[in-house]
Protein backbone atom coordinates (compact mmCIF):
# COMPACT_ATOMS: atom_id res chain seq x y z
CA UNK A 1 0.00 0.00 0.00
CA UNK A 2 1.45 3.35 -1.31
CA UNK A 3 0.57 6.60 -0.16
CA UNK A 4 1.73 10.27 -0.83
CA UNK A 5 -0.28 13.00 1.30
CA UNK A 6 -0.18 16.40 2.37
CA UNK A 7 -2.14 15.37 5.45
CA UNK A 8 -0.30 14.22 8.66
CA UNK A 9 0.98 10.62 8.73
CA UNK A 10 -1.72 8.25 10.58
CA UNK A 11 1.29 5.30 11.41
CA UNK A 12 -1.68 3.59 14.07
CA UNK A 13 -3.75 2.96 10.25
CA UNK A 14 -0.22 2.15 8.78
CA UNK A 15 0.56 -0.74 11.81
CA UNK A 16 -3.02 -1.59 10.67
CA UNK A 17 -2.85 -2.19 7.28
CA UNK A 18 0.18 -4.61 7.28
CA UNK A 19 -1.18 -6.69 10.27
CA UNK A 20 -2.00 -10.48 9.52
CA UNK A 21 -2.01 -12.96 11.92
CA UNK A 22 0.51 -14.74 9.76
CA UNK A 23 2.76 -12.01 10.73
CA UNK A 24 5.42 -12.86 13.88
CA UNK A 25 7.04 -9.52 12.98
CA UNK A 26 6.47 -6.30 12.33
CA UNK A 27 9.07 -3.38 11.85
CA UNK A 28 7.74 0.26 11.74
CA UNK A 29 10.21 2.52 10.50
CA UNK A 30 9.54 6.90 10.48
CA UNK A 31 11.35 9.47 9.39
CA UNK A 32 10.46 12.59 11.09
CA UNK A 33 11.71 16.47 11.01
CA UNK A 34 14.81 16.60 13.71
CA UNK A 35 15.39 20.02 14.89
CA UNK A 36 19.17 20.07 14.83
CA UNK A 37 20.80 18.90 11.42
CA UNK A 38 24.87 19.23 11.81
CA UNK A 39 24.36 22.21 14.32
CA UNK A 40 21.94 24.19 12.38
CA UNK A 41 18.40 25.00 13.74
CA UNK A 42 15.67 23.64 11.43
CA UNK A 43 11.91 25.43 12.04
CA UNK A 44 10.94 22.98 9.21
CA UNK A 45 11.13 20.83 6.15
CA UNK A 46 8.74 21.52 2.65
CA UNK A 47 8.59 18.64 0.67
CA UNK A 48 7.81 18.34 -3.31
CA UNK A 49 7.49 15.22 -5.33
CA UNK A 50 7.24 14.33 -9.24
CA UNK A 51 4.25 12.43 -7.77
CA UNK A 52 3.28 10.46 -10.66
CA UNK A 53 6.84 8.86 -11.05
CA UNK A 54 7.36 8.77 -7.09
CA UNK A 55 4.01 6.50 -6.49
CA UNK A 56 5.22 4.46 -9.71
CA UNK A 57 8.98 4.13 -7.96
CA UNK A 58 7.21 3.56 -4.07
CA UNK A 59 5.45 0.44 -5.95
CA UNK A 60 8.80 -0.88 -7.81
CA UNK A 61 10.35 -0.44 -4.42
CA UNK A 62 7.09 -2.19 -2.81
CA UNK A 63 7.21 -5.31 -5.63
CA UNK A 64 11.20 -5.64 -5.20
CA UNK A 65 10.83 -6.06 -1.34
CA UNK A 66 8.44 -8.62 -1.97
CA UNK A 67 10.40 -10.46 -4.16
CA UNK A 68 13.50 -10.23 -2.13
CA UNK A 69 11.69 -10.98 1.27
CA UNK A 70 8.87 -13.10 2.16
CA UNK A 71 6.65 -10.45 3.53
CA UNK A 72 2.96 -10.41 4.76
CA UNK A 73 2.37 -6.84 4.21
CA UNK A 74 4.39 -3.50 2.93
CA UNK A 75 2.80 0.13 3.70
CA UNK A 76 4.55 3.19 3.07
CA UNK A 77 3.57 6.87 3.16
CA UNK A 78 4.94 10.06 2.34
CA UNK A 79 4.06 13.40 3.36
CA UNK A 80 4.44 16.43 1.28
CA UNK A 81 4.40 19.79 1.41
CA UNK A 82 5.30 22.23 4.99
CA UNK A 83 6.42 19.28 7.57
CA UNK A 84 7.42 20.79 10.99
CA UNK A 85 9.83 19.64 13.23
CA UNK A 86 8.90 16.86 15.53
CA UNK A 87 6.42 15.62 12.60
CA UNK A 88 6.71 12.73 10.28
CA UNK A 89 7.68 12.86 6.60
CA UNK A 90 7.74 9.27 5.98
CA UNK A 91 6.69 6.13 7.15
CA UNK A 92 7.53 2.44 6.71
CA UNK A 93 5.65 -0.84 7.74
CA UNK A 94 6.91 -4.37 6.94
CA UNK A 95 5.28 -7.27 8.64
CA UNK A 96 6.65 -11.01 8.11
CA UNK A 97 6.68 -13.85 9.51
CA UNK A 98 10.20 -13.81 11.32
CA UNK A 99 11.82 -10.73 12.33
CA UNK A 100 14.93 -11.20 9.90
CA UNK A 101 12.98 -10.09 6.87
CA UNK A 102 10.55 -7.70 8.89
CA UNK A 103 14.23 -5.32 9.77
CA UNK A 104 16.02 -6.19 6.96
CA UNK A 105 13.33 -5.12 4.37
CA UNK A 106 12.28 -1.88 6.61
CA UNK A 107 15.87 -1.16 6.21
CA UNK A 108 16.43 -1.23 3.06
CA UNK A 109 13.12 0.17 1.87
CA UNK A 110 14.08 3.87 3.47
CA UNK A 111 18.02 3.52 2.30
CA UNK A 112 16.62 2.77 -1.57
CA UNK A 113 13.38 5.55 -0.99
CA UNK A 114 15.98 7.77 -0.11
CA UNK A 115 18.25 7.04 -3.35
CA UNK A 116 15.95 6.81 -5.76
CA UNK A 117 12.21 8.30 -5.21
CA UNK A 118 11.98 11.45 -6.71
CA UNK A 119 11.18 13.69 -3.76
CA UNK A 120 13.17 16.50 -2.77
CA UNK A 121 13.09 18.11 0.58
CA UNK A 122 13.84 22.00 1.42
CA UNK A 123 15.61 23.27 4.56
CA UNK A 124 13.82 25.94 6.39
CA UNK A 125 16.84 27.06 9.04
CA UNK A 126 15.93 29.15 12.18
CA UNK A 127 18.18 32.15 10.62
CA UNK A 128 15.15 32.44 7.69
CA UNK A 129 17.12 31.31 4.69
CA UNK A 130 15.99 27.94 2.86
CA UNK A 131 17.89 25.50 0.43
CA UNK A 132 17.12 22.48 -1.64
CA UNK A 133 18.73 19.77 -0.39
CA UNK A 134 20.66 17.68 -3.36
CA UNK A 135 22.83 15.35 -2.41
CA UNK A 136 25.82 15.53 -4.14
CA UNK A 137 26.67 12.02 -4.80
CA UNK A 138 29.99 10.75 -3.27
CA UNK A 139 31.82 7.50 -3.68
CA UNK A 140 32.38 7.08 0.19
CA UNK A 141 29.06 8.11 1.20
CA UNK A 142 27.07 5.86 3.38
CA UNK B 1 11.74 18.57 -32.60
CA UNK B 2 10.96 20.37 -29.32
CA UNK B 3 10.71 18.51 -25.86
CA UNK B 4 8.83 19.78 -22.54
CA UNK B 5 11.53 18.80 -19.72
CA UNK B 6 9.72 19.38 -16.26
CA UNK B 7 11.78 20.84 -13.57
CA UNK B 8 11.78 20.08 -9.38
CA UNK B 9 13.25 21.33 -6.30
CA UNK B 10 16.33 23.17 -7.16
CA UNK B 11 16.37 22.76 -10.61
CA UNK B 12 12.94 24.66 -10.69
CA UNK B 13 13.68 27.37 -8.97
CA UNK B 14 17.52 27.88 -10.38
CA UNK B 15 15.38 28.11 -14.04
CA UNK B 16 12.56 29.80 -12.61
CA UNK B 17 10.41 27.76 -14.71
CA UNK B 18 8.45 24.40 -13.64
CA UNK B 19 9.30 23.34 -17.32
CA UNK B 20 11.44 24.51 -20.06
CA UNK B 21 11.39 23.81 -23.93
CA UNK B 22 14.49 22.45 -25.31
CA UNK B 23 15.04 21.95 -29.30
CA UNK B 24 16.65 18.52 -30.55
CA UNK B 25 17.36 17.17 -33.24
CA UNK B 26 15.52 13.76 -34.38
CA UNK B 27 16.56 10.85 -32.71
CA UNK B 28 19.06 13.13 -30.00
CA UNK B 29 19.60 10.88 -26.97
CA UNK B 30 19.26 11.75 -23.23
CA UNK B 31 22.72 12.43 -23.06
CA UNK B 32 22.23 15.31 -25.81
CA UNK B 33 19.47 16.61 -24.35
CA UNK B 34 21.04 17.03 -20.96
CA UNK B 35 24.06 18.93 -23.30
CA UNK B 36 21.35 20.83 -24.68
CA UNK B 37 20.16 21.95 -21.44
CA UNK B 38 22.80 23.11 -20.00
CA UNK B 39 23.89 25.11 -23.00
CA UNK B 40 20.26 26.69 -22.97
CA UNK B 41 20.29 27.22 -19.05
CA UNK B 42 23.84 28.08 -18.01
CA UNK B 43 22.70 28.07 -14.37
CA UNK B 44 21.36 24.56 -14.15
CA UNK B 45 24.93 23.57 -14.81
CA UNK B 46 25.87 22.21 -11.23
CA UNK B 47 22.34 20.43 -10.61
CA UNK B 48 21.88 19.59 -14.28
CA UNK B 49 25.25 17.24 -14.23
CA UNK B 50 24.41 14.74 -11.55
CA UNK B 51 20.53 14.63 -12.91
CA UNK B 52 18.61 11.76 -14.02
CA UNK B 53 16.36 11.88 -16.64
CA UNK B 54 13.04 9.90 -16.30
CA UNK B 55 10.84 9.46 -19.78
CA UNK B 56 7.16 8.57 -19.11
CA UNK B 57 8.14 8.31 -15.73
CA UNK B 58 10.93 5.74 -15.66
CA UNK B 59 14.73 6.71 -15.16
CA UNK B 60 17.01 6.20 -18.63
CA UNK B 61 20.41 6.16 -19.33
CA UNK B 62 21.89 8.89 -21.12
CA UNK B 63 22.01 6.67 -23.98
CA UNK B 64 18.27 6.86 -24.60
CA UNK B 65 16.82 7.81 -27.34
CA UNK B 66 14.53 10.84 -26.17
CA UNK B 67 10.58 10.47 -27.36
CA UNK B 68 8.71 13.15 -28.54
CA UNK B 69 5.37 11.67 -27.19
CA UNK B 70 6.33 10.90 -23.54
CA UNK B 71 6.53 12.96 -20.52
CA UNK B 72 10.20 14.35 -20.20
CA UNK B 73 11.44 15.17 -16.32
CA UNK B 74 14.79 16.12 -15.03
CA UNK B 75 15.08 14.83 -11.60
CA UNK B 76 18.08 16.43 -9.74
CA UNK B 77 19.78 14.45 -6.82
CA UNK B 78 16.73 13.29 -4.55
CA UNK B 79 16.28 14.02 -0.90
CA UNK B 80 13.10 12.54 0.35
CA UNK B 81 12.83 10.54 3.55
CA UNK C 1 10.69 3.10 29.68
CA UNK C 2 10.37 -0.29 30.71
CA UNK C 3 7.12 -2.13 31.24
CA UNK C 4 5.68 -5.65 31.74
CA UNK C 5 1.67 -5.99 31.55
CA UNK C 6 -1.05 -8.02 31.40
CA UNK C 7 -3.00 -6.40 29.46
CA UNK C 8 -2.61 -5.65 25.57
CA UNK C 9 0.07 -3.42 24.23
CA UNK C 10 -0.47 -0.17 23.25
CA UNK C 11 1.80 0.58 20.31
CA UNK C 12 0.12 4.35 20.09
CA UNK C 13 1.43 5.11 23.60
CA UNK C 14 4.96 3.14 22.90
CA UNK C 15 5.70 5.58 19.54
CA UNK C 16 4.69 8.49 22.00
CA UNK C 17 6.91 8.00 24.75
CA UNK C 18 10.26 7.92 22.47
CA UNK C 19 8.49 10.79 20.52
CA UNK C 20 11.43 13.53 20.33
CA UNK C 21 12.02 16.74 18.26
CA UNK C 22 15.70 16.00 18.26
CA UNK C 23 15.36 11.92 16.52
CA UNK C 24 15.14 11.85 13.00
CA UNK C 25 14.68 8.07 13.56
CA UNK C 26 12.02 6.07 15.37
CA UNK C 27 11.96 2.42 14.84
CA UNK C 28 9.21 0.32 16.14
CA UNK C 29 9.32 -3.45 16.50
CA UNK C 30 6.05 -5.15 17.41
CA UNK C 31 6.72 -9.51 17.96
CA UNK C 32 2.79 -11.14 18.00
CA UNK C 33 1.37 -14.54 18.30
CA UNK C 34 1.40 -16.31 14.77
CA UNK C 35 -0.96 -18.76 13.39
CA UNK C 36 1.59 -21.23 12.04
CA UNK C 37 4.76 -22.60 13.37
CA UNK C 38 6.61 -25.27 11.17
CA UNK C 39 3.49 -25.86 9.90
CA UNK C 40 1.71 -26.50 13.23
CA UNK C 41 -1.36 -24.29 14.49
CA UNK C 42 -1.15 -21.65 17.47
CA UNK C 43 -4.27 -20.95 18.78
CA UNK C 44 -2.66 -18.66 21.42
CA UNK C 45 0.23 -18.62 23.44
CA UNK C 46 0.25 -18.15 27.35
CA UNK C 47 3.45 -16.16 28.86
CA UNK C 48 5.15 -16.18 32.24
CA UNK C 49 8.13 -14.54 33.57
CA UNK C 50 10.14 -14.15 36.51
CA UNK C 51 8.77 -10.59 36.88
CA UNK C 52 10.95 -8.91 39.40
CA UNK C 53 14.27 -10.29 37.62
CA UNK C 54 12.48 -9.42 34.17
CA UNK C 55 11.63 -5.87 34.88
CA UNK C 56 15.41 -5.61 35.91
CA UNK C 57 16.92 -7.56 33.17
CA UNK C 58 14.80 -4.99 30.73
CA UNK C 59 16.16 -1.99 32.46
CA UNK C 60 19.64 -3.53 31.94
CA UNK C 61 19.16 -4.21 28.02
CA UNK C 62 17.89 -0.27 27.88
CA UNK C 63 20.94 0.75 30.37
CA UNK C 64 23.36 -1.17 27.80
CA UNK C 65 21.13 0.19 24.62
CA UNK C 66 22.11 3.83 25.44
CA UNK C 67 25.77 3.08 26.24
CA UNK C 68 26.18 1.39 22.80
CA UNK C 69 23.92 3.86 20.39
CA UNK C 70 23.38 7.23 20.63
CA UNK C 71 19.42 6.90 21.16
CA UNK C 72 17.09 9.52 22.61
CA UNK C 73 14.53 7.71 23.74
CA UNK C 74 13.75 3.69 24.48
CA UNK C 75 10.66 2.02 25.38
CA UNK C 76 10.23 -1.81 26.24
CA UNK C 77 6.80 -3.43 26.56
CA UNK C 78 6.17 -7.13 27.12
CA UNK C 79 2.81 -9.08 27.58
CA UNK C 80 2.23 -11.74 29.84
CA UNK C 81 -0.57 -14.18 30.10
CA UNK C 82 -2.50 -14.92 27.21
CA UNK C 83 -1.88 -13.33 24.07
CA UNK C 84 -3.92 -14.80 21.53
CA UNK C 85 -3.10 -15.22 17.39
CA UNK C 86 -2.43 -11.47 15.96
CA UNK C 87 -2.22 -9.92 18.90
CA UNK C 88 1.14 -7.93 20.10
CA UNK C 89 3.73 -10.06 23.36
CA UNK C 90 6.50 -7.50 22.80
CA UNK C 91 7.12 -4.13 21.19
CA UNK C 92 10.28 -2.23 21.49
CA UNK C 93 10.49 1.84 20.43
CA UNK C 94 14.04 3.63 19.81
CA UNK C 95 14.58 6.47 19.05
CA UNK C 96 17.78 8.68 17.35
CA UNK C 97 18.88 11.83 15.01
CA UNK C 98 19.67 8.86 12.69
CA UNK C 99 18.30 5.89 11.39
CA UNK C 100 21.33 3.66 11.84
CA UNK C 101 21.39 3.88 15.38
CA UNK C 102 17.54 3.11 15.75
CA UNK C 103 17.49 0.07 13.35
CA UNK C 104 20.95 -1.18 15.37
CA UNK C 105 19.48 -0.81 18.72
CA UNK C 106 15.93 -1.95 17.67
CA UNK C 107 17.19 -5.16 16.30
CA UNK C 108 20.20 -5.86 19.06
CA UNK C 109 17.33 -5.27 21.57
CA UNK C 110 14.82 -8.13 20.63
CA UNK C 111 17.64 -10.39 19.68
CA UNK C 112 19.14 -10.03 23.23
CA UNK C 113 15.58 -9.65 24.90
CA UNK C 114 14.61 -12.85 23.93
CA UNK C 115 18.45 -14.67 24.90
CA UNK C 116 18.54 -13.54 28.14
CA UNK C 117 15.25 -12.17 29.80
CA UNK C 118 13.53 -14.42 31.95
CA UNK C 119 10.30 -15.13 30.01
CA UNK C 120 8.67 -17.83 28.81
CA UNK C 121 6.02 -18.93 26.45
CA UNK C 122 4.00 -21.80 25.66
CA UNK C 123 2.57 -22.70 22.57
CA UNK C 124 -1.14 -23.76 22.62
CA UNK C 125 -1.72 -25.72 19.89
CA UNK C 126 -5.19 -25.91 17.53
CA UNK C 127 -5.08 -29.86 18.52
CA UNK C 128 -5.83 -28.95 22.51
CA UNK C 129 -1.90 -29.72 23.21
CA UNK C 130 0.40 -27.36 24.75
CA UNK C 131 4.23 -26.90 25.43
CA UNK C 132 6.45 -24.69 27.14
CA UNK C 133 9.12 -23.44 25.03
CA UNK C 134 12.90 -24.00 26.09
CA UNK C 135 14.82 -23.36 23.30
CA UNK C 136 18.04 -25.87 23.36
CA UNK C 137 20.89 -24.07 23.07
CA UNK C 138 22.95 -25.44 19.78
CA UNK C 139 25.98 -23.01 18.41
CA UNK C 140 24.71 -22.86 14.71
CA UNK C 141 21.73 -21.33 15.99
CA UNK C 142 20.67 -18.19 14.71
CA UNK D 1 22.23 -25.04 54.74
CA UNK D 2 18.46 -25.27 53.70
CA UNK D 3 18.10 -22.96 50.19
CA UNK D 4 14.55 -22.29 48.38
CA UNK D 5 15.04 -22.10 44.62
CA UNK D 6 12.21 -21.05 42.65
CA UNK D 7 11.23 -22.52 39.17
CA UNK D 8 9.48 -21.73 36.28
CA UNK D 9 7.32 -22.67 32.78
CA UNK D 10 8.27 -26.19 32.18
CA UNK D 11 10.92 -26.51 35.31
CA UNK D 12 7.49 -25.39 37.43
CA UNK D 13 5.25 -28.36 35.75
CA UNK D 14 8.03 -31.18 36.30
CA UNK D 15 8.47 -30.65 39.46
CA UNK D 16 4.77 -29.92 40.02
CA UNK D 17 5.73 -26.83 42.35
CA UNK D 18 6.88 -23.00 41.90
CA UNK D 19 9.91 -24.08 44.34
CA UNK D 20 11.83 -26.71 46.16
CA UNK D 21 14.19 -26.78 49.36
CA UNK D 22 17.18 -28.00 48.29
CA UNK D 23 19.80 -29.11 51.17
CA UNK D 24 23.45 -27.78 50.37
CA UNK D 25 26.72 -27.97 52.22
CA UNK D 26 28.29 -24.43 53.65
CA UNK D 27 30.14 -22.83 50.85
CA UNK D 28 28.21 -24.54 48.07
CA UNK D 29 28.49 -23.13 44.70
CA UNK D 30 25.70 -22.82 42.46
CA UNK D 31 27.13 -25.76 40.19
CA UNK D 32 26.72 -28.14 43.65
CA UNK D 33 23.25 -26.28 43.88
CA UNK D 34 22.54 -27.88 40.23
CA UNK D 35 23.38 -31.73 40.61
CA UNK D 36 21.92 -31.54 43.95
CA UNK D 37 18.52 -30.28 42.17
CA UNK D 38 18.60 -33.12 39.42
CA UNK D 39 20.06 -35.68 42.33
CA UNK D 40 16.54 -34.47 44.16
CA UNK D 41 14.39 -34.40 41.08
CA UNK D 42 15.80 -36.37 38.60
CA UNK D 43 12.01 -35.52 36.25
CA UNK D 44 14.39 -31.95 36.34
CA UNK D 45 17.73 -32.98 34.74
CA UNK D 46 16.85 -32.46 30.96
CA UNK D 47 15.61 -28.34 31.93
CA UNK D 48 18.51 -28.30 35.09
CA UNK D 49 21.13 -29.19 32.75
CA UNK D 50 20.70 -26.11 30.18
CA UNK D 51 19.43 -23.85 32.58
CA UNK D 52 20.84 -20.70 34.34
CA UNK D 53 21.07 -19.71 38.11
CA UNK D 54 20.55 -16.52 39.21
CA UNK D 55 20.88 -14.73 42.55
CA UNK D 56 19.47 -12.07 43.68
CA UNK D 57 17.85 -11.58 40.32
CA UNK D 58 21.35 -11.83 38.62
CA UNK D 59 22.49 -14.34 36.47
CA UNK D 60 25.34 -16.29 37.91
CA UNK D 61 27.94 -18.91 36.56
CA UNK D 62 28.41 -22.59 38.44
CA UNK D 63 32.12 -20.95 40.66
CA UNK D 64 29.24 -18.15 42.38
CA UNK D 65 29.07 -19.61 45.93
CA UNK D 66 25.31 -19.77 47.06
CA UNK D 67 24.04 -17.35 49.35
CA UNK D 68 21.74 -18.16 51.96
CA UNK D 69 20.44 -14.51 51.99
CA UNK D 70 19.23 -13.70 48.92
CA UNK D 71 16.47 -14.70 45.97
CA UNK D 72 17.63 -18.12 44.20
CA UNK D 73 16.17 -18.84 41.14
CA UNK D 74 16.56 -21.93 38.17
CA UNK D 75 15.82 -20.14 34.95
CA UNK D 76 15.74 -22.95 32.43
CA UNK D 77 16.37 -21.38 28.28
CA UNK D 78 14.17 -18.67 27.98
CA UNK D 79 11.64 -18.15 25.52
CA UNK D 80 10.21 -14.17 25.83
CA UNK D 81 9.51 -11.75 23.03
Amino acid sequence: MIEITKSPIDTVKLLEQVQSSEAGATVLFVGATRRVTEGRETVRLHYEAYETMATAELQRLEQAARRRWPLEQCAISHRLGTVPVGEASVAIAVSSAHRDAAFEAGRWLIDTLKQSVPIWKQEQWADGSSEWVHPTPSPGKK
Amino acid sequence: MKVIVKLFAGARELAGAEEVSVELTAGATVGQLREQLIANYAQLRPLVGHAMFAIGAVYCDDSVEVSEQAEIACIPPVSGG
